[in-house]
This record gives structure tokens, C-alpha cells and sequence, in this order.
């Protein structure tokens, strides 16, 4: 059961990532390549850290897991918001 | 076909791939970008193998700082003549790809006989693990490191300065590159160090303490402080400085001092050299050396000889 | 104090200074960085008696017995390169004194630099594990090219980076010679395990990576340049010391690791040695710069200290091991004074030689007297070199060795007596247009003391010969 | 884990940077070359020898990280040098007639003792 769960949350985490990687590489311009990057990797990686999360169980993991999570999320922000800055003032 | 042959292969498929990138390359920026994910696929292959300490230093330093390092030269080489700076001539030729060929050949052929030739386990290692337990150490890697070899460790770290040194020859003077991310002068940006800053330091300190008994150690933490250093150059928070004071040298020579003392000490009181001084006194060179390692990559990233406080 | 307290002071007291010295403000470094260079000559003194009693000095850190642990290991081959060293820094320290005083540009980076360079020699001299040997070996590469990169000339920084990159190419190779080694043998100590233990591929690895940093021909090409374009004192210690700390590595690994096949690798070795002599000679003919003359001697003469892995017996060990006190004191001399040529002269191009000899007296005698023992003359050091290596040659019948070694000192009289004849037996006295101050007095004297020292050690070579020879099965098994 | 094929790897990733030593004029990129040679070395070192009771030997891992933090020390001050002789000669590369000792260049040696 947990392990169907945990493949489950794999899976998707996977689509999500590899969606938003089709999306980086198809995409016309910089803003809608970081939309699809930021938006679809930022989920994909929640779900996979979830599915090691369920199929660890210990609290100690799934925090640990959360805190990689936060931190990918930070840095993904802050990065996402330089180069579309950046990308604003090369157009201008 | 079972699944860790295939893992395998497709770790080294992309390393390949990457190799490749880097190689062929047409623009040197993106050289450079595939080289640190090449550093970054390197620290999975270490993972892989077994290595722990290894792909946490591989990922921290060979992958992030030497990206951080090239990407800060190549900006300096843009600044001083963008036209010069990405003009890379390359002589491809039949003889050199028949080298690399025939070398890469010879590689392989030396590699996987020395793996057929090779069945007892090499008896250093094996010494190592009949030794570990009396040190109370449980990071074999950390107890070749800082014990058993740490003579090798010691030099190292004077490597290590000994490239500050020459990068401070040959640095120009008077030209302190101003960072553009930090002229953005983004709230988010203030955020994102204010939360990035003291999580590292807490990394770093984790790392060295755990270092003694799980992957973990000097070189990690001080990278993972170098890391944070680089962080705050790049947010203008701190500024390259023409003048070093004292204290920062201080801090640079920290790490050769700490362990030199961890050679010499022992010796006061008739013992050889480097005898076992204890989880403690280790643990004392380890932060020393943290600190040191922590400063000398972010100085070298910022090319000056001292550091200022950008806030104020 | 304990030998074993002068072996560690041999590596802790200039790694010591250096840090004293770059924690220190720069206008006081240089005067830092004086009592370790002072002190070193002390400990060699101390280590020499008790090296000429019991013939060598063992050090096991902490205790752990090779393969766990590092070892250290004096011997009388180590002791006359240690002595080599000593001496030639303290004859270039006037030099470096005058040239990097306190607020002159690179001084500030100077003395520490030229303090590690110094560890890392003493640490290669006495290291012996072949791991310890490469951090050593790093040491020493990146303090030099820093060193050399002090000069700011276009020519300085790219012999630098050419260096560099071949060194670390250099130093990649013996790594894999290195874990080769390991993986058969599961151990790094120098003297490994016994004969056959090791396969040959791993000792043609690591000899490649150390000819490289020796600069041993064919592998040479970053050697002229990035002599050539060093500052004075660092030009010296370079020549003088740095290559040869490679050879000796290459000389014990080669003797402790005896592979199969080896008569023919010796052989080809040898002859390639041969090679390196007679082109090495003719480039240093063709020069046109007297500091690239001097340069390309020594790939010259670097290929006469190969022919010890043929010869291979006690005679060519002592007078191989004995060329390197010789060879080494005359080099640093010649870079000495071509430095000064160069800050009087301006320039060190062969056609302001004329009349040196009556502009720059001492200089010229250097050049003269260095000139003695690079060719062989009775009596300077070089000679007793060449003579035991033809007695050893003459010993094994090798007719071919005999050959070569009587040949090399005729080549070198070639580039020598160009040399010397445009200095001293030249007609005109060429007026040149630009004239600098000279370089105060002890810096030329130190240079003429050089190269006074490398003629006498000849003059009563014995009790360094008998030392060696005790030394030998140490070495060469 | 097959370490066979971690060999090959390796000495694929050797050949790659080689070839790449050998061609570039860039120092930065014979800069990357050498570190893609350096990281197929380490490759080596740790999968050659063999493992005690499963477990990876860690001399070779204590060895492999010695190299990483010298090859990253190697690095950042060849770097710096590359800056610095950009900034001299306004190209990233050594020039062949940089080399002042080759016979047939006695012109570019002369040129530049007429700088002086």
C-alpha cells in the first residue's frame, strides 16, 4: 500500500519535471520558458520528495525533505526573478 | 538487464554527454555552465559508488565553487574586451583526436586490467578499519584524513594558501568588480540571504560535526561557508576590500596552523609526531580548517585581498 | 634536540615563517622571513653529523607504521640536494633582499611564497610515500609559478601558465601511476613492496609525470621560458633545485619499484637521456639570450643524470648524485649573475657581452668559473661527476655510455667557451646606450661564492663520495 | 554498482578532455580539459581498487579528496593568471611566439628587446 502510494507520487513527480522540462525547451521566449520551469519543477520535486517521504517514514527524514524542498523553492524564486529581471533589461 | 547495470550506464551515459558538452562547445559560457552540471552528475556517480564525503566535496567544491570561480573569470575577461575574451581558435586536427583516442584506449585497457589483476583489498585500507575503532572515530575517510595522513592534509592546506598567495601576484590592483545582482537591490534578494546566510553556517557547523562519524568534514563544511561568502559578494552585502586586515589573515592561515598543531603538539610531550591527540583536539583542527577554507574561496572569488562590509 | 626534531624543523621551520609572514604587515615580512632561512643551514648541520654516523634518518608520524601511516626518510642523497638548497638560498638572498624590499611591487608576496617554496623542497627531499610526494611536488609547482608570475612581462606570465597547465597534466599522470601502485599493492610507502608487486605501466606513469615537472626532454617545453623570465633569485633556486627534486623522485621510484622488463625500459631511458644532451646543447648554442643559454643547459645536462638508471651501479650513483651538488651550485650562480647582467645591461641579449668583462668583472668570472664545472674540467665538481660516471660506464663495458658521458662534456664546452669567448676574449668593448645602477656588491659576490663553491667541491670530493656510496644500496638496491 | 563500467567512463571522459588540451587556445577552456581529466582520474582511482567487505577503501576516498581541494586550489589561481595575462596581451592564450626559444623566431625575441 505505502509503496503503491509512494510510486504514485513518483510518477507524477516525474510527469511534472519532465513536463516543465518540454516546456523550457519548446517555449517561444524567457518568460514563459521560466514560467514552465519554476511552476511545473517546483511541484514535481514536492511530489517526489513526498513519495521518499512516504516511503522512509521516519519524521526525521520527512523534515529534512520539507527543508530541501523550502530551500529549492527559495532558490528557484530569487533565481526565476534575476534572469527575468535580466531579461527584461536586455529587451528594453 | 537488471536496474543497477542500467542506472550505472545512464549515469554514464550523462556524464559523457557532459564531458562532451564542455568540450565542444561553441560559446565558452556554456562550456562552463555543462561543466559544473558535469560536477554535479560527478557527485551522483560518487553517491552511487559509495562515496559520500566525496560527493558532498565534489558537488560543493568541484561542481559550485570552481563554477562560481570560472564564471567570475570569464565575467572579468567580458569586462576588460568582449570581442577577445569568447575568440577561442581551436586547432582540430586528425592527430589530436587519434591521442585522445588511443589515450582514452590505453586508459581503459590499463583501468580494467588492474581491476582483473587486482582480488585482495589494499592494505592500507584494511589497516585502517583494524585502527578505526581505537580512535573512536566512526568516518574512516576522516580518520585517513586528519590522522593517519594528515600530514598530506596539512600540506594541502598549504596548497591551498600558497594559491591565494599567487592568485594575490597576479590580481590587478584597484579593481573591485561590482556585483549587477546586487545593484537590482531586490527586497527578495535581502530575504533570501537573510534566510540562506545562517542556514549555511548551520550546515557548515552540521557537517563538521557529524564529519567524524558520517560523510562529513572540513573540506565540506568550508566550502559550504565559502558558499555562503560568494552568496553575500554576489548581493553586494559584502565588497572586496584593497587591503586585508590582520584578523582576516588570521583566518586564512587558521587551518595550516591547526593542524600543523595537531602534528607538533604531540611532540612536546615525546610522542611522534601526529600521534592521536584525540576526537576533540581533531574536531578543534577540523573548524580551524573550516574557517580557513571558508575564507580563502571566498577571497579568491571576490579577486581582492580583504573584505568590507557592503551595508553599511 | 632529537634528529628526528631537526627532520620535522627542516619542514616546520619555513612552513612556520610563512605564516608569520603573511599574517604580518608587508614592510615587515622580509625581516620575518630572515631567522628561518638563517636557521635552516643549522639544522643541516645537525642532521649531516648524524646522518655521516648511522647513514640515514627514519621518521613514522604518530607512530603508524607504513602502509597506515606516512614516512619520512633522510639519506645522503636527500641530505646533498637539502644542502644544495640551503646554500643556494642563502647566496640568493642578497639578491632577493635588494630586489623585494618593502614597498617594491610583489614583495609583499614574495617571502611567504618563497618560504613555501622552500617547505615543499624540504618536504619532497624527505618524503617517502608516493602520495606525499605529490603534495609536495604541488607545492612546490604552484609556489614557483606564483614566484615566476612576480615578474610582470608578458613572457614571465605565459612560461607561468604553461608551466602550470603542464604541470598539473604532469601531475596527473603520477597520480595514476600513483593508484596503479596502490591498487596492486594496497600501500604508498617509498621503498614499496618488493620485485614484481608493481606493473610496469604504473612506473612508466609516474615517470612521465615526473620528467614533466623535471623538465626532462622531451618534455621539457615549459623549462627555457619560465627559467628565463623569473626574477634572479627564484631563476636560481628553480635551476638550481626544483628540477632535481623531481629527479631524485624519479631515481628512487625507479630503483624501489623494480618492474619487468626494465633493462629495456633503462635503456631506452638512457638513451633518450642521450638525445636530451646533444639537443639540449646545440639549442643552448643557437640562443641568443644568455639567461636562455643557461636554460637550455640544464636540459642538457639533466639528460647526463639519466644515465644512471642504465648504469645503475654504486660508482654511477655517487657521481650522478654528486653532479647534482655541482650542477646545481654553478646553475644558481649563472642565474645570479645573468641577473645582474641583465640590471646593469639592460638586457641579457649575447650581443652586450663584449667587454663584460671589464664593465662587470665578477660577473664575468662567475660566468667563467660556473662555466668550468658545467663543462667537466679538472678540477671543479662537474668533473668528479663525469669521472665517476665513466668509471662506472667502464666498469660495465658500456662502451656506448663511455661514449656519451666523454662527448657531453664537449658539447657543453661548445655553448660554454661561446659564452665566455664573447665576455672575456672579445675585442671590442661594445658601448652600451643605457646604463642602470649596479647591483650592490654582496649580490655579486654571492654569486661569484657560488660558483667558487661549485669548482671546489671538486677539489676534495672524497668524504661526500664515501657517504654516498654508503648510501647506494639504500637506493639503487 | 558495476565498476567496469565506471572504467570505461572514465577513460571515455580522459580522451574527451585530452583531445580538448590539445585543441583549445582558450585557457579557460584547457582549464576545462584538465578538469575533466582530473575528475576521470579520480574516477579511477576509486573504482580501480577493490573494495574491503563492501565497503569502498578509504585511502583512495581520502586520497581522491586531498586532489579535489588541490585540483580546486590549481584552479582558482590559474584562473586569476589567465585574467592577468589577458589583461597583458589582449587574448586568453599562449601564443606558439610567446616561446622565445624556437629557432626561426629570432624576430619576434628581437621585438621584443626592442621594447624594452
Amino acid at each position: 500500500m505505502v509503496d503503491l502510494i509512494a510510486l504514485l507520487l513518483l510518477l507524477s513527480g516525474c510527469f511534472f519535471i519532465f513536463a516543465g522540462t518540454v516546456g523550457m525547451l519548446r517555449l517561444p521566449d524567457v518568460f514563459c520558458r521560466l514560467h514552465a520551469m519554476t511552476k511545473a519543477d517546483n511541484l514535481g520535486l514536492l511530489l517526489i520528495c513526498m513519495a521518499l517521504a512516504v516511503m522512509d517514514g521516519r519524521l526525521r527524514t520527512t523534515l529534512l525533505l520539507l527543508l530541501i524542498w523550502l530551500l529549492a523553492l527559495l532558490a528557484s524564486t530569487v533565481s526565476a526573478h534575476l534572469i527575468a529581471r535580466h531579461a527584461r533589461g536586455q529587451s528594453q | 538487464m537488471n536496474v543497477g547495470l542500467l542506472i550505472d550506464l545512464l549515469l554514464g551515459l550523462i556524464l559523457v554527454g557532459l564531458a562532451v558538452q564542455v568540450v565542444l562547445g561553441r560559446q565558452l559560457f556554456r562550456s562552463i555552465v555543462f561543466y559544473v552540471a558535469f560536477g554535479l552528475a560527478m557527485a551522483l556517480v560518487w553517491a552511487r559508488l559509495g562515496a559520500v564525503d566525496l560527493a558532498l566535496a565534489d558537488a560543493a567544491l568541484g561542481a559550485g565553487l570552481t563554477g562560481a570561480l570560472m564564471l567570475a573569470a570569464f565575467r572579468r575577461l567580458i569586462k576588460l574586451d568582449p570581442a577577445q575574451a569568447v575568440t577561442s581558435g581551436s586547432a582540430h586536427t586528425a592527430l589530436a583526436l587519434l591521442i585522445a583516442v588511443l589515450a582514452a584506449g590505453m586508459v581503459a585497457t590499463i583501468g580494467l586490467t588492474a581491476m582483473a589483476l587486482e582480488s585482495q583489498p589494499g592494505a592500507a585500507g584494511v589497516a585502517v578499519f583494524e585502527a578505526l575503532p581505537a580512535t573512536g572515530l566512526g568516518n574512516p575517510v576522516t580518520g585517513v584524513l586528519l590522522a593517519w595522513r594528515g600530514f598530506d592534509t596539512l600540506v594541502e592546506m598549504v596548497v591551498l594558501l600558497t594559491a591565494f598567495l599567487g592568485a594575490r601576484v597576479v590580481a590587478d590592483e584597484g579593481w573591485a568588480p561590482r556585483s549587477t545582482v546586487a545593484s537590482f537591490d531586490l527586497p527578495l534578494l535581502r530575504t533570501l540571504v537573510a534566510a540562506i546566510v545562517p542556514l549555511a553556517s548551520l550546515i557548515a557547523l552540521y557537517l563538521l560535526w557529524i564529519g567524524s562519524d558520517q560523510p562529513g568534514g572540513a573540506f565540506q563544511a568550508g566550502s559550504v561557508l565559502a558558499a555562503a561568502g560568494v552568496l553575500l559578494l554576489l548581493t553586494g552585502q559584502l565588497l572586496p576590500a584593497p587591503t586585508s586586515s590582520a584578523w582576516l589573515r588570521l583566518g586564512l592561515v587558521l587551518g595550516v596552523a591547526g593542524i600543523g598543531l595537531l602534528v607538533l603538539l604531540p611532540m612536546l610531550s615525546g610522542r611522534p609526531p601526529l600521534a592521536w591527540l584525540g576526537r576533540g583536539a581533531l574536531l578543534l583542527a577540523e573548524s580551524m580548517m573550516m574557517v580557513s577554507i571558508g575564507c580563502t574561496l571566498t577571497l579568491m572569488f571576490a579577486g581582492a585581498p580583504g573584505l568590507k562590509d557592503g551595508t553599511r | 634536540m632529537s634528529p628526528t626534531s631537526a627532520l620535522i624543523g627542516l619542514v616546520f621551520v619555513p612552513l612556520a615563517a610563512m605564516l608569520i609572514t603573511f599574517v604580518a604587515p608587508p614592510r615587515w615580512r622580509r625581516a620575518l622571513a630572515l631567522p628561518a632561512m638563517l636557521a635552516w643551514p643549522l639544522l643541516l648541520l645537525m642532521l649531516s653529523a648524524e646522518i655521516a654516523r648511522s647513514g640515514a634518518i627514519g621518521l613514522v608520524f604518530g607512530g603508524w607504521m607504513p602502509p597506515l601511516g606516512i614516512a619520512w626518510r633522510l639519506d645522503a642523497l636527500g641530505l646533498i640536494l637539502l644542502w644544495v638548497h640551503a646554500l643556494v638560498g642563502l647566496a640568493a638572498l642578497p639578491s632577493a633582499w635588494h630586489r623585494f624590499a618593502p614597498g617594491t611591487p610583489g614583495s609583499g608576496a614574495f617571502w611567504p611564497l618563497w618560504l613555501a617554496l622552500g617547505s615543499g623542497i624540504n618536504l619532497a627531499l624527505l618524503a617517502a610515500d608516493l602520495f606525499n610526494l605529490y603534495v609536495a611536488l604541488e607545492l612546490i609547482t604552484l609556489a614557483a609559478v606564483a614566484l615566476i608570475t612576480i615578474e610582470d612581462s608578458i613572457a614571465a606570465l605565459g612560461s607561468a601558465m604553461r608551466y602550470l597547465l603542464l604541470g598539473v597534466l604532469g601531475s596527473l599522470m603520477y597520480v595514476l601511476g600513483v593508484g596503479l601502485v596502490y591498487a596492486e599493492t594496497g600501500s604508498l610507502a617509498l621503498p614499496g613492496p618488493g620485485a614484481g608487486a608493481v606493473n610496469a605501466t604504473a612506473l612508466v606513469l609516474m615517470l612521465i609525470g615526473l620528467m614533466v615537472k623535471a623538465a626532462i626532454f622531451p618534455l621539457h617545453v615549459w623549462l627555457p621560458g619560465a627559467y628565463s623570465s623569473a626574477p634572479g633569485a627564484v631563476a636560481a633556486l628553480l635551476s638550481a633545485v626544483v628540477g632535481k627534486v623531481a629527479l631524485v623522485a624519479i631515481w628512487r621510484i625507479w630503483f624501489a619499484h623494480p618492474v619487468p622488463g626494465a633493462e629495456t625500459l633503462a635503456l631506452l631511458l638512457g638513451l633518450l637521456g642521450a638525445v636530451a644532451m646533444f639537443y639540449g646543447a646545440l639549442m643552448a648554442y643557437l640562443q641568443t639570450r644568455l639567461k636562455l643559454v643557461i636554460a637550455w643547459s640544464s636540459i642538457s645536462q639533466f639528460g647526463l643524470f639519466l644515465l644512471l638508471l642504465p648504469l645503475a651501479n654504486t660508482a654511477a650513483f655517487q657521481g650522478a648524485s654528486f653532479g647534482l651538488l655541482g650542477h646545481g651550485l654553478a646553475k644558481a650562480a649563472l642565474f645570479l649573475a645573468a641577473a645582474n647582467i641583465v640590471a646593469v645591461l639592460g638586457s641579457d641579449s649575447i650581443r652586450h657581452l663584449p667587454g663584460l668583462d671589464r664593465r662587470m668583472p665578477i660577473e664575468a668570472l662567475t660566468l667563467a668559473l660556473a662555466g668550468v664545472t658545467l663543462i667537466g674540467l679538472p678540477p671543479s665538481g662537474g668533473f668528479t661527476t663525469k669521472w665517476m660516471l665513466l668509471q662506472s660506464a667502464w666498469q660495465q663495458q658500456g662502451v656506448l655510455w663511455l661514449l656519451l658521458i666523454a662527448l657531453s662534456g664537449l658539447v657543453s664546452a661548445a655553448y660554454v667557451f661561446r659564452i665566455l669567448a664573447l665576455t672575456c676574449f672579445h675585442p671590442v668593448c661594445r658601448a652600451v646606450d643605457r646604463t642602470h645602477p649596479r647591483p650592490p656588491l654582496s649580490v655579486s659576490l654571492s654569486a661569484l661564492f657560488l660558483a667558487l663553491a661549485s669548482l671546489l667541491v671538486g677539489l676534495y670530493p672524497q668524504p661526500v663520495l664515501e657517504l654516498l656510496g654508503r648510501a647506494a644500496p639504500g637506493v639503487i638496491g | 554498482m558495476n565498476p567496469a563500467v565506471y572504467v570505461l567512463v572514465a577513460a571515455a571522459i580522459f580522451g574527451i578532455g585530452l583531445h580538448g588540451l590539445l585543441v583549445a587556445r582558450h585557457v579557460m577552456r584547457k582549464l576545462l580539459a584538465l578538469n575533466l581529466m582530473l575528475s576521470a582520474l579520480f574516477l579511477l582511482l576509486i573504482v580501480v581498487p577493490a573494495s574491503i567487505d563492501g565497503r569502498p577503501d578509504p585511502v583512495p576516498q581520502a586520497l581522491v579528496l586531498t586532489g579535489i581541494v588541490i585540483a580546486v586550489s590549481t584552479t582558482a589561481f590559474a584562473l586569476a593568471l589567465m585574467v592577468r595575462l589577458f589583461r597583458r596581451q589582449g587574448h586568453a592564450s599562449i601564443h606558439p611566439d610567446l616561446d622565445p626559444t624556437l629557432i626561426g623566431q629570432r624576430r619576434a625575441t628581437k621585438r621584443k628587446e626592442g621594447d624594452r
